[in-house]
């Protein structure tokens, strides 16, 4: 019989990551369980969670009805009482219907309470646009939960972080959402040996460069990356930064980048105005103004409801031609101040 | 079940009828392998099964009414009249779309029809059907708004909250729940505790039948005596349409929840083979009339098709347009 | 009206529930003198009227059994036992209050006793009971979770999702809504089409009963019942608990939407009223009785403002804390 | 008998501003009317519709149950038959329970129709902290709102923009939320003489000034105007510019006031990252970073759920001893970029 290669190798999708991540999880700590529409039977609207019920039972995956206020707080209640929910809310765009749960309770009680109370629940959310799903399907909205005190937001966009932040999620004893871009469940790579749990608190610098960092998260992190591959080929060398947490942001890996690169492009799926491109930008100015060599320059979704045609949704997204484009007119005015 | 007392079928009327569920039938078809053809995009969800509903409904409904409709409206769209090409147009994204593109599938609107889409957010289309009917209500009309959401749909707060509003205000609007027994993949009793979903209805003190949705003579029947009693006595009604839906939820479902034979035994109480059939035996129509049939809906979609292929994209300089109402200037 | 028959009540037992309901009282009209002295502010939400359903709940209630209430939760906090210097010093927004000042008269918590709150949202505590009860029945426990509400969040969507997921999912939970015939100003009638609440909590297929609210034995008795059963069996229970408020809704209510007439009448009946009448009738009492429960009630109140007048506040540098956990470093 | 003063003259409260800002649309076009929990027999949580029950009846001045998806979505689908809506969202904290209906229909229905409809709904809701309120009740999210592509967030700060801004949003064919802060409501001062309309698009400077520039909006207009005061004591001149609306936001006005003061202070009663100032911090890199003399600097609520405790609360909230100092701070370091 010929050896099998070591597992870590072996290729696998984002979401056969996440699915890992979620069986592992149920596996090791009896306090956990899964719930959300159609995680059970259906195998999960990504098809994450498929296989898990016949592993499980439906006492652990178990299926809710279309009742996401309900769920998500149920989940918040379960987590006071001492379980682990993971909870799966099937797109961030449904998860507004659940937003006075997750904003003024799940964000809340611990404070409110004087700390008497944890809120340790994990609310996983399919995110973005790209799929032509139009507006209602597209929303980019992590950036935007970033704003709430409280929560701690993650958006995992590589195969490790896809299969070791649900993890880190669960250990943490406050409410955690993680942001699952549903472009990349199809993704495929493999887990880099030896690394075995992620941290929530920084960020990474995925490609090192000395001339601009790009700061990036989820999807656009491979606009990102493609972006500077044809950089590099111009001659122009881009750092690539992964926030990985969106709240609470990782200033010292953020400035420290940009005081090397003394230039910023920020690449974010939200929509431009208030985006968290603007508090990445802010945190530049009140902690790098002096070494900046040129203002901060963003590439966003344009401010409008994400339309379904695949050219005007294209024309609205953030892109790797935007984003070099962004770059070479920076550094070709550059450093003029 | 039925509500409808059995209405005379006259030869004209049944034709029309099923002409108007084969056009909805073959067009969902088609789609399908545009699908598969990379033309249409996004999610998809087909209406093969449901077609009574629309074709019954919007028969009974007047041009005045207000209709509001789902995710899955194809059929409620073309059985409004809205011209098939502005709606193939629209699942291929160009501008000759009834949308321009920007809605797709998910969200046909056609505000001369007064079809207010077209809302991809489960129950989201209830209050605003409320609103519609609240216009029409503080206007004196005697248009009401007919609100069409899913099974599924009744779990939402949105469902509770609206058919509470609407009852206490006397809203005129007809609530069409199309129960095809699942949502997605859940089915009607896991996820309701009353699975009887004209019983919940009355729990808001509204008027509620419960109708053999794969008989389109009998929602036909349904409905036009609910929006009479609405137009004339004013305040809600509600209809439960009992239905099923023949294809998967999307196109992204393996069907994993349900049994072949179940969809095969729901197939053989199609709406368009039972009205063919009783049609047929009534001697209302002849094999001949069915085949004349198809083949207009053919060529109908076969048009649309090349309408849709042939139209022209919106220029991507125009896409941040109609977020803001453009103010003449 | 009443779900419970007449239980006998021994001397014991009634002064005990007397004294309960008045300490309540004299908490609520201590508050509001302390409002007018600025010494509580923000909103601010009174209990009188109400104190039999707090006081018979959670009498019938055991110390593992969780609990979930609302801005108006001054009562259940009381009668779950949690300290009334603790309270008061909450209200004064003092260190040593329940929450070290920053949750105020809506957000009394004590993790200790399994009071979860004090929530400010009409309806916002009901998912979270649901999830409360979830984790027992995930962990076997023969603990309940009893959920507090006012009629008007009955309207609202989280309401109806709560009921229904309770009753699929067989949760131990124990609804009980405080039907005070408003909410704020809007009188049931005004906001809901089916005014019987304990009806609508059946269309949810749970087991539901109204109950006399200003009585505080079948309080007990039908709080007691419907625990029993959810022990036993399994599954939700739904009490209607007819009551009234006496006082104003807030602080900011200047009452223009009832007839003083109505509060009199309704006073007639208020639950503390009620029972020492019935009870000197019974011989079980006499007015030397209510003079000293009077007496221990105001020493008692009089010793919580005192310890909440001289608490320390939160030092202002540790405003931050208790934003994340803090993890033992 | 002597003659009245003019009635521009007489002094009035926000609160009655907005009474009457209601019942001049109300006499003014059979097409308005207003909805909302306890506008009614209640007379407004605020008392702000006062009365109105009274001289219009029930059918336009309508009591709602608590449901706020449903009514708020009622108040969209009136505005798409062709009435003039005014929605009372009682406060904006429970404007969580009907995001869905404002993200996902108010503000998309016009771009995903192709323009065949316009939602020209306007959505009132009482905002801010400063009452002791506590958490759940003290949010501050018209900047979060103004996010979402498709809305107008307008601010009414003044007595003239509280009693005239609702009419400019009426005329609107786009959704429009106002948002009035409840710190305001019993602000007393009289009309500008012969103003008599507003619009929604322009920033105004309140209190003009060359050294540095406070942008803010709402309650910290007044907060802002108490530091300037202050501040000229000290020889600072302080400009103090009122955003008004938040989006769209008008860049000209806040660029050109940067331009000439070379320093800017936003004061914002969001929680600092990402709120507004954020936004308006970026806008000033993208626009006026070879202008500015030192980093934008910011005032925002500290990132906590606002507590009760009168002092927690004010140690959270920006306040004019707070913009002082930050003015004092950038002025001392002053222009050494
Ligand atoms: C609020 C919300 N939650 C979840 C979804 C995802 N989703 C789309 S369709 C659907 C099932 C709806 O079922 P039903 O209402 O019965 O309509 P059907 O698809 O059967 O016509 C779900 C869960 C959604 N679109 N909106
Ligand atoms: C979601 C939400 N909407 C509105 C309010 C404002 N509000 C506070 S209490 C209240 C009335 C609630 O009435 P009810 O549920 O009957 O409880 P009661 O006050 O009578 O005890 C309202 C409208 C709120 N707190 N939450
Ligand atoms: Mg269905
Ligand atoms: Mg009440």
């Amino acid at each position: 019989m010929p050896s099998a290669p070591p597992e870590a190798q072996a290729r696998l999708s984002y979401r056969d990551a996440v699915r890992e991540a979620i069986r592992c999880a149920l596996r090791g700590d009896p306090r956990t369980f899964l719930m959300g529409e159609d995680v059970g039977r259906y195998g999960g609207s990504y098809a994450v969670s498929k296989g898990l019920l016949e592993e499980f039972g439906d006492e652990r995956i178990r299926d809710t009805p279309l009742s996401e206020s309900a769920f998500v707080g149920a989940g918040i209640g379960a987590a006071l009482a001492g379980l682990r929910p993971i909870v799966e809310v099937m797109t961030v765009n449904f998860s507004l219907l659940a937003l006075d749960q997750i904003v003024n309770n799940a964000a809340t009680l611990s404070h409110m309470s004087g700390g008497q109370l944890n809120v340790p629940v994990v609310i996983r959310l399919a995110t973005g646009a790209g799929r032509q799903l139009a507006a209602q399907h597209s929303h980019s909205l992590e950036g935007w939960y970033a704003h709430i005190p409280g929560l701690r937001i993650a958006v995992p966009a590589t195969i490790d972080d896809a299969r070791y932040m649900l993890a880190a999620a669960l250990e943490s004893p406050d409410p955690v959402l993680l942001f699952e871009h549903l472009y990349l469940y199809n993704m495929e790579g493999s887990l880099t040996p030896g690394i075995e749990r992620v941290d929530l608190e920084h960020a990474a610098i995925r490609r090192p460069g000395r001339d601009v960092t790009l700061i990036t998260y989820g999807w656009s992190l491979y606009k990102c990356l493609e972006a500077a591959t044809t950089l590099a080929s111009e001659g122009i060398q881009a750092e690539v930064l992964d926030l990985r947490t969106l709240r609470p942001l990782d200033d010292a890996t953020i400035v420290s980048s940009v005081r090397r690169t003394r230039h910023a492009v920020i690449v974010d799926e939200g929509w431009r105005s208030g985006s968290l491109s603007a508090e990445v930008t802010t945190r530049l100015v009140e902690q790098a103004f002096y070494e900046l060599d040129a203002p901060v320059a963003r590439v966003c979704t344009a401010e409008v409801p994400v339309p379904y045609a695949k050219h005007l949704e294209e024309t609205a997204l953030p892109s790797a031609a935007r984003i070099a484009s962004a770059v070479r007119e920076m550094l070709t005015r550059g450093g003029s101040a | 079940m039925s509500a409808g007392t059995e209405v005379a079928l006259t030869r004209e009327h049944g034709l029309e009828l099923l002409r108007e569920m084969m056009r909805i039938r073959g067009f969902e078809d088609r789609c399908y392998q545009l699908y598969g053809e990379a033309k249409i995009r996004g999610f998809l969800h087909l209406y093969n099964g449901e077609e009574a509903v629309a074709v019954g409904a919007m028969r009974a409904l007047r041009p005045g009414d207000a209709i509001v409709s789902t995710y899955r409206e194809h059929g409620h769209a073309l059985a409004r009249g809205i011209p098939m090409n502005k709606i193939m147009a629209e699942l291929f994204g160009r501008q000759t779309g009834c949308s321009r593109g920007r809605g797709g599938s998910m969200h046909i609107f056609d505000a001369s029809r007064r079809f207010y889409g077209g809302n991809a957010i489960v129950a989201g289309g209830l209050p605003i059907a409320a609103g519609l009917a609240l216009a029409q209500q503080l206007q004196r009309q005697s248009d009401i708004t007919a609100c069409f959401f899913g099974d599924g749909a009744v779990a939402e707060g949105e469902f509770h909250e609206t058919l509470n509003l609407a009852s206490i205000w006397k809203l005129p609007v007809l609530f069409l729940c199309e129960n095809n027994l699942y949502a997605m993949g859940t089915a009607l009793e896991r996820a309701q505790a009353e699975t009887d979903i004209a019983a919940k209805a009355r729990a808001y003190r509204i008027e509620s039948t419960a109708v053999d949705g794969m008989d389109v003579s009998s929602v036909e029947h349904a409905v036009n005596n609910a929006a009479d009693k609405i137009r004339n006595q004013g305040g809600p009604a509600f209809l439960e349409m009992r239905t099923y839906r023949f294809r998967a939820h999307s196109m992204f479902d393996p069907q994993l929840y349900r049994e072949k034979s179940e969809i095969e035994a729901w197939r053989k109480k199609g709406p368009i083979v039972t009205l063919t059939t009783r049609m047929k035996a009534l001697g209302l129509m002849t094999e001949e009339d069915y085949r004349r049939l198809e083949d207009d809906a053919a060529s109908e979609i076969d048009a649309a098709v090349q309408f849709a292929d042939s139209s022209p994209w919106e220029p991507a300089a125009d896409l941040e347009r109609f977020v803001y109402a453009e103010r003449a200037s």
